[in-house]
């Protein structure tokens, strides 16, 4: 087990109202053993917009809570006021603007904007939530990215995130503010937003294209297993300037995934199109591989011209392998993920049917 | 002309291994060689001398196809082990188990396999370099090292020699011991077709005139050995070449990093096998054509630069194939490739975590050897750079050249678990053609292996 | 030296009164502005600038004990980027202005439209807040804001009032009010049979004065305690005024869209949420202001209206003249209605 | 066969003396000689094709000679006059640098 330095007496956390960001925030509220060693101090929380208010007192009750844009000076002069020696997870950032031009003013602007006032503000350690879209897809479906990887920013969001990965990791400074990344894969677990929602819909309605084989992988991460990992990159001694792969213990195929989900569903007492999964069950369809392709083209054309669209962006990532290879993290932060799909898809599922989020009909003709 | 027991058509691994495993049983042994016999040493390793006395049409073959892709065969005694690298690697379980399982193959698990692979090893002498790592070798391992990437240097057939290592040929080992047990070699002797008459070969015709053999082995390689099948009328389709494409990168230090003489043998093995990284030959005309390559002008490289400069590359398993087709009227066959999606993402990908190896190990400045592209001096660079190698600006080469032949049991196929052809009694193929697929590293070690295991059950007659 | 209460928003309707409640007690009473009313008292200290401005906020909130917020830009304007930014942005200039000066208290006005549409009536402390347009959203997320703040240690509480009425208040009623002293038919949504409440302007300022005084963040619903249907409220306002105007219901739907429609092409001075609301019944449960802060309600809606119309029968000629007072002040331009007037008065079934 | 062979030296010699103009001729002239050499040497499918595309190119080239016989070729729409180019550049150069460059 590597070392760990004194907990902060205060964490700032940006992005506190994400899927990340809340639970983060209800591992500080309520640890867990499968949180790692979250810090039991204060904690500070930004919010993009006055509407993530309530969901992060939900997730933390106790959290000091800022509102305001991650790029402006004075929000984060606030934000940061009093913040020496603290620890600063930075995990604001967009993924599915409207425009294109939001990923270089938020994950690139405002990363700059928060590292430099936890510097003037004499913050010890800042945690930055990456990802692998910095790094693009893997050729193969046995491929993995590995702890050093080139850049390979997937279209505008990866792009964006690469740039800030790398200010990050250049701002590196021992002796003032040690940065350490953190580059979680696609997420899964309670807190999820409105669009992981939607991919259990189509699950359940048998209406989510599985394409091509089905064969090519995914590494996805259960929020608490990304929370360790944050949590391990603020504490862990001497990995500072390093980056770290967060994710599940291995990829799954990508048809692995969906049938999860809709077993997951239909034990959960959804009712679930099973007969017409695409892809992934016997005698399903499959998409071919060239749908998603098409997919990517436009979506590359509609980038180029400054605009965004998540549906064609998504549909365009289907048929690609993103894996990536924990071993580095497990020994450099002694990282040890405890969560598993089944298991956190089926939290996932629980939590929506606990805040009234309907995925399907319900197989007991209950709402 | 006399009668022989066997004639062998090739004078590689292959060829060799055969020849003297026959002679050495006894066997009445031809083999017959197109290329000329060259002393090892007499012409400067990776020149253009060499190109021009060891290599088929001088080493300017070409598979046709969108990107074309530049290979290479020898063409001389000893073949390929002549002008190769000698690096050698032993095939994976894990390989022998998939080839095993897709083609059908008998008794080619690494267990059936090994002992065979211990007999080439003896006799090649495979050893680990002694000392310190040459230059352009220690780059790379110190790129590897600050990365976390594995990477090994690899063991060559080499025994000490004054100066360099004396690299392992066939024509020093095989050979020699096939003629020294009284096999013939004929050299400069291109082989017309065989002589093939009622599911028999009769012979093999060079020059106009059928040499007659109870047997014939034909070990021409994984292009020449279908053509010739071809020629001879045996239905071979020609499908499934396999190669290594590789994309070329030349990469510039600070200090003096270029041997001339030699590469680098050290390899990246942190993508293995689908992605290979490691030193390609860099003589100054070597390094003249990579940047050629690149459409620009060598005119403003100071002289003296090529001391500092060494061409690096990344290889990758291609899931791609091609095709061998002998043309009448046509001396040479034609030879495409199709280059898959996928493959092309690979390259990409494999450019991209060379450069990122590269500037690791401290390289001031890389040149992506292919039309048009941008020099390389920063991390930053290396996305934009591998992004641009598309398939019209490719320049891609390979060698290990396999496939052709499959070996195996599978419907279709022309030759069985032991390479023997199916439709002709007395005929086998026992060369690089007969791999399934190319297997991710230099395939000579598997080969000979193989082609022990193959002649060992032509002479125990049960084939 | 007494203390200093500011009061955001105190040239305009509700915060005039506000201070005139508060002057009565002998507060100390700082405005924030950037109108200046006519009427000020000249013991009223006036702060001119914009909500907008983080320095004008931290001008007027240093050395307040307590700051009413009531700076809002009505649904009236339709302009959502400036709803956003007076709605939003000036409260959270305001509330970091206010941790600044170390304020004992805060009373931010909300709205009755942070509720949208509710399922059930009447709508509690416990009803989930579910705005549907803009201003509703703009209103809430300025209550977002406060209860950020309070994790941050300012003590704020929120009043969400009904519709104001009062004396002096015209806004959208000044259309009503000019169509019933013309003797004209009143159109009301539906059969007006939905329960719709009214809160006094002078009834709300007294729970906004109360609620400052409790020490310890909380919500409160104000309205009127007497309240009934529209169609009651219209029609006994009608009687009132004795004037031969009578009620005309008109279909819900169709003048919801065609409201919505004009109201958006800027033909009628209709903001979403009254086309929404005017059909809907919405009514609160006031019990916690009554048990916790010892308020309760003397206006009834029938009286309200008869006190508004009164005043606005006294004051029809200058209406609308003092262009640079705000929205609920001034009788909103009629546009579209003014046609719409004399069609329904001519309508023989009217 | 005489007269291409002719074409492929003039293509070289240009090449040559734009990449490496601080040779002297002599060394120019016999790398290009090598170049021609080495064309005979191609399979007989490239060959052919070479053969085309050195029609085509010398049609592009007219009577131009120097740095602007290489930009005419450089900049010829015509499917492999490029090509062409590119593969007499590179011979020429392994067979400059092979024998002087070093």
């Amino acid at each position: 087990m590597p070392d760990l330095g004194e907990p902060a007496a205060l964490t700032v956390l940006t992005g506190a109202g994400g899927w990340f960001g809340r639970a983060w925030l209800r591992a500080h509220a309520a640890p867990q053993h499968r949180h790692g060693p979250v810090p039991t101090g204060r904690v500070r929380a930004l919010a993009g917009s006055p509407g993530e208010v309530t969901g992060i007192l939900e997730a933390c009750p106790g959290a000091e809570v800022h509102v305001g844009d991650v790029v402006d000076p004075e929000v984060l002069q606030t934000l940061f006021a009093g913040a020496e020696g603290a620890v600063v997870v930075h995990a604001a950032g967009v993924i599915h603007p409207r425009r294109v031009d939001e990923f270089a003013r938020v994950n690139v602007g405002g990363t700059r904007a928060v590292l430099e006032q936890a510097r003037s503000a004499g913050v010890r350690r800042l945690v930055h939530v990456s990802s692998n879209s910095a790094f693009g897809v893997n050729p193969t479906p046995t491929d993995r990215f590995r702890h050093e990887e080139p850049f390979r920013p997937y279209l505008g969001y990866g792009a964006s995130k690469a740039a800030a990965e790398a200010e990050v990791r250049a701002a590196h400074d021992p002796g003032t503010l040690e940065t350490v990344v953190v580059r979680p894969p696609w997420f899964y677990g309670p807190w999820q937003p409105v669009r992981q929602t939607t991919f259990f819909t189509m699950v359940a309605a048998g209406r989510f294209p599985v394409m091509g084989s089905g064969a090519q992988q995914r590494s996805m991460v259960h929020v608490d297993n990304l929370v360790q990992g944050a949590a391990l990159a603020a504490r862990v001694s001497d990995v500072g300037g390093d980056a770290f792969w967060v994710a599940d213990a291995r990829p799954y195929p990508m048809a692995e995934i969906v049938r999860t989900v809709a077993e997951v569903l239909a034990d959960e007492g959804y009712l679930v199109a099973r007969s017409r999964l695409p892809g992934a069950v016997p005698g399903g369809r499959r998409v071919p591989a060239l749908v998603a392709r098409g997919a990517e083209r436009l979506d590359r054309l509609l980038q180029s011209r400054g605009r965004y669209q998540q549906e064609l962006h998504v549909l365009g990532e289907m048929d690609k392998t993103i894996a990536c290879d924990i071993a580095y993290t497990r020994e450099r932060l002694g990282y040890e993920p405890e969560v598993e799909l089944r298991e956190g898809m089926r939290e996932a599922v629980r939590w929506c049917r606990q805040r009234g989020i309907a995925l399907a009909p319900r197989a007991d003709g209950a709402r | 002309m006399s009668s022989y027991d066997v004639v062998v058509v090739g004078s590689g691994p292959g060829g060799s291994v055969t020849a003297r495993e026959c002679a050495r049983a006894g066997l009445r042994v031809l083999v017959v060689e197109e290329g000329e016999r060259v002393e090892p040493g007499a012409v400067p390793a990776y020149s253009l001398e060499q190109m021009r006395r060891q290599y088929r049409n001088q080493g300017l073959t070409v598979a046709l196809g969108r990107p074309p892709i530049a290979y290479t065969e020898a063409a001389c005694a000893g073949g390929g082990s002549e002008v190769n690298s000698g690096l050698y690697h032993r095939p994976s379980a894990e390989l022998l188990d998939a080839w095993s399982r897709e083609h059908a193959v008998e008794a080619l698990t690494l267990p059936d396999v090994e002992p065979w692979l211990g007999t080439v090893e003896d006799r090649l002498q495979v050893q680990g370099r002694a000392g310190e790592l040459p230059p352009a070798s220690a780059a790379l391992a110190r790129g590897a090292e600050r990365l976390g990437w594995a990477g090994l240097d690899v063991p060559r057939w080499a025994v000490p020699g004054p100066g360099h290592p004396e690299k392992q040929t066939m024509t020093r080992t095989y050979l020699a011991d096939a003629l020294e047990a009284g096999a013939e070699l004929a050299c400069g002797s291109r082989v017309d077709r065989l002589d093939v008459h009622d599911g028999r070969v009769r012979g093999v015709v060079v020059a106009g005139r059928t040499v007659t053999s109870e047997r014939v082995v034909v070990a021409a390689g994984a292009v020449q050995s279908p053509a010739l099948l071809q020629r001879s009328g045996v239905p071979v389709s020609g499908r499934g070449l396999a190669v290594h494409p590789t994309v070329k990168v030349v990469a510039e230090f600070a200090e003096d990093v270029n041997d001339p003489a030699d590469l680098a043998t050290y390899q990246v093995k942190e993508f293995a096998p689908a992605l290979t990284l490691g030193g390609s030959a860099s003589r100054p005309s070597l390094i003249a054509l990579a940047l050629s390559e690149r459409g620009w002008s060598v005119a403003g490289e100071p002289r003296e630069a090529w001391r500092r400069q060494q061409v690096y590359y990344a290889a990758i398993r291609s899931r791609g194939r091609g095709r061998v087709r002998s043309v009448p009227g046509f001396r040479d066959p034609v030879v495409t490739y199709r280059l898959t999606r996928e493959d092309l993402a690979l390259l990409r990908s494999g450019l991209a975590r060379l450069m990122h190896l590269l500037l690791a190990a401290g390289a001031t400045r890389l040149l992506p050897s292919y039309a048009g592209a941008m020099t390389v001096t920063t991390n930053a660079d290396v996305a934009p750079a591998a992004a641009a190698m598309t398939r019209s600006r490719a320049a891609l080469m390979s060698v290990h050249l396999t496939g052709t032949l499959p070996l195996g049991e599978r419907r279709g196929g022309v030759v069985d678990s032991w390479g023997r052809v199916r439709d002709v009694t007395n005929l086998w193929v026992n060369d690089a053609s007969l791999l399934p697929d190319a297997p991710g590293i230099n395939p000579q070690g598997t080969l000979m292996a193989i082609a022990h295991r193959n002649v060992d059950r032509l002479l125990r007659g049960d084939g | 030296m007494s203390e200093v209460v500011l009061v955001t928003g105190g040239s305009g309707y509700f915060g005039s009164l506000l201070m005139t409640q508060l002057l009565e007690e002998g507060r100390r009473v700082r405005v924030l502005d950037i109108h200046d009313a006519a009427d000020r008292a000249p013991d009223v200290e006036l702060v001119r600038g914009d909500i907008r401005d983080p320095d004008a906020c931290a001008r007027a909130a240093r050395g307040a004990t307590q700051v009413f917020h009531n700076v809002a830009q009505v649904p009236l304007a339709r302009d959502h980027q400036l709803f956003e930014e007076v709605n939003v942005t000036g409260t959270a200039n305001l509330l970091e202005a206010c941790l600044a000066a170390g304020v004992d208290k805060v009373v931010y006005t909300s709205s009755s439209a942070v509720f949208g549409v509710p399922d059930h009536n009447p709508v509690t402390r416990e009803t989930p807040a579910r705005p549907v347009e803009a201003y509703g959203r703009a209103k809430y997320d300025g209550e977002l804001l406060c209860l950020a703040a309070g994790t941050r240690g300012l003590d704020v509480s929120i009043i969400r009032p009904r519709t104001i009425l009062g004396h002096g208040r015209l806004g959208i009623f000044g259309i009503l009010f000019d169509w019933i002293a013309d003797g004209a038919a009143v159109p009301v949504l539906g059969d007006g049979s939905n329960i719709y409440q009214f809160v006094h302007a002078d009834d709300l300022a007294a729970a906004c004065i109360l609620a400052a005084g409790r020490p310890g963040g909380a919500t409160y619903n104000i309205g009127a305690e007497r309240f009934g249907t529209m169609a009651e409220a219209v029609g006994g306002l009608c009687d009132h005024a004795g004037t031969g105007a009578r009620v005309v219901h008109v279909p819900t739907r169709l003048t919801s869209a065609a409201m919505a429609v004009t109201g958006r092409l800027g033909l009628t001075p209709f903001g979403a949420y009254h086309w929404i609301m005017y059909s809907r019944s919405l009514w609160f449960d006031v019990t916690p202001a009554k048990e916790e802060l010892g308020w309760s309600a003397r206006w009834s809606n029938d009286e309200m209206f008869a006190d508004s119309y009164d005043w606005f029968l006294q004051h029809r000629q200058e209406a609308g003249a003092d262009a640079s007072a705000s929205a609920h002040r001034r009788s909103a331009r009629q546009g579209i209605l003014g046609a719409a007037k004399w069609v329904l008065s001519r309508h023989p079934h009217g | 066969m005489r007269s291409g062979a002719t074409f492929a030296e003039r293509v070289a010699l240009a090449c040559l003396a734009r990449d490496v103009p601080e040779s002297s001729l002599e060394s120019r002239r016999r790398a290009a000689e090598e170049v021609v050499q080495s064309l005979t040497a191609l399979p007989d499918s490239t060959r052919a094709g070479v053969g085309v595309a050195g029609v085509l190119a010398r049609g592009v080239v007219g009577r131009s000679s120097g740095d602007r016989l290489v930009s005419r070729l450089d900049a010829a729409p015509l499917p492999g006059v490029g090509e062409y180019l590119k593969l007499v550049r590179s011979l020429a150069l392994v067979a400059w640098f092979e024998d002087a460059g070093s």
